[in-house]
């Protein structure tokens, strides 16, 4: 499965990039996490500490647990400082 | 019902003018415009980031849930992504409606997600430097009396 | 701190982006303003009286409790008497705050205060002649929650 | 006593003007009230609800036990409909 991961803010910082093309088998988000912290220490880094990364599957708010089937698009952020 | 993501400046007074203009027969009228402060000027500058299309999509979703709760006539919301300066409008809501507490409600429940179930971060440029903005935990709290 | 009573309209546009422009600094304005219901075209205008003198004051009182209760860094009160047009606007209130919670609460403060407080009466002329409106209770019910 | 009394929206309508001097030797607001209304029936019919009057006090909201003693000015008129 071919997926566009995007990532913003701090997490965009950390891991050095804004988007990227991920082929993988991961059936989850966490199983997603997983791979990509597993891949490189500053993916690990950017995902350390979870209570602090929100996702979003085709531009709709998710979470950890969610399935990626179908899915096209995945983004992770730090919480939202709007208004 | 309109959104507007936009880096360019808005003129809060004219939106205002229009808003209301368009919304006779409504009775009440609520605006609301964010600022960025200048922290007794510590604060040298600002940079939004956003995510285009989700942002756009979730500020939608955001007024239709707000439409859906009270009887609104109309609704804006105008929100500003990129670089802003201290005392600069960073973003607005206004809302339409027969009653008073009606346009008061949505118009807080508009700021309330849109804080915080919106697509933007704010990094602040200081002196020492620049730091993403932490969301506050009063922020999410807020979530929960709607 | 203003507080205006007077016959002349007022451009709301215009005083919005005043009062947000001094606002620098406060983070969060939030505007009011009061339209003339057209209640589907069978209100021919208003007529609103006032008791001159005592509504400044009362005006004053209602914003220095609001300024008392809430961190604002600027309030205004504008309200106008005499004949109206359906669609005219009757009032605005407006405040400025650090934090939002406390711009909004003192604006819809200033708003309940105002209807059953401050001595204006409204008389509304239809095909049928004119009547004064009543005092809704819900009005004097708003005023309990603060 | 000389006292300035003013009177707005129907109440003003109803007795016929907006406003008048009293002479009065009426120590509460709702003695100076029993006094007018003894009058003449336009005021006794503009007093009939008191539910429906209110009274300022030298241009502060009072009440019909308050003492009009010092008071300069008395106004009467129905529950306020600003904003």
């Amino acid at each position: 499965m071919k997926l566009t991961v995007l990532y913003f803010a701090w997490l965009r910082e950390r891991i050095g990039l804004p988007r990227e093309t991920v082929e993988t088998d991961a059936v989850t988000v966490a199983d997603l996490i997983a791979e990509l912290s597993a891949r490189e220490e500053r993916y690990a880094l950017a995902f350390a500490d979870l209570k602090a990364v929100r996702v979003a599957l085709d531009q709709d708010l998710s979470d950890f647990d969610a399935a990626l089937d179908g899915v096209r698009e995945i983004a992770f952020f730090p919480p939202m400082t709007g208004g | 019902m309109t959104v507007r993501v936009q880096a360019a400046p808005f003129a809060y007074g004219a939106e205002c003018e229009a808003f209301a203009a368009a919304a006779q027969g409504a009775g009440a009228v609520v605006t609301f415009c964010g600022l960025v402060r200048d922290n007794d000027g510590t604060l040298h500058g600002m940079e939004i980031e956003h995510y285009p299309g989700m942002t756009e999509r979730a500020l939608a979703k955001i007024e239709a849930e707000a439409r859906s709760r009270w009887a609104l006539s109309d609704a804006l919301i105008v929100h500003r992504h990129g670089p802003l300066a201290p005392g600069e409008m960073i973003m607005m809501v206004a809302t339409a409606s027969r009653h008073r507490a009606d346009a008061f409600a949505a118009a807080e429940f508009l700021m309330d997600y849109l804080k915080s179930r919106a697509p933007f971060w704010k990094k602040e440029r200081t002196e020492e430097g620049t730091a993403w903005v932490a969301a506050r935990d009063e922020d999410e709290d807020a979530l929960r009396r709607w």
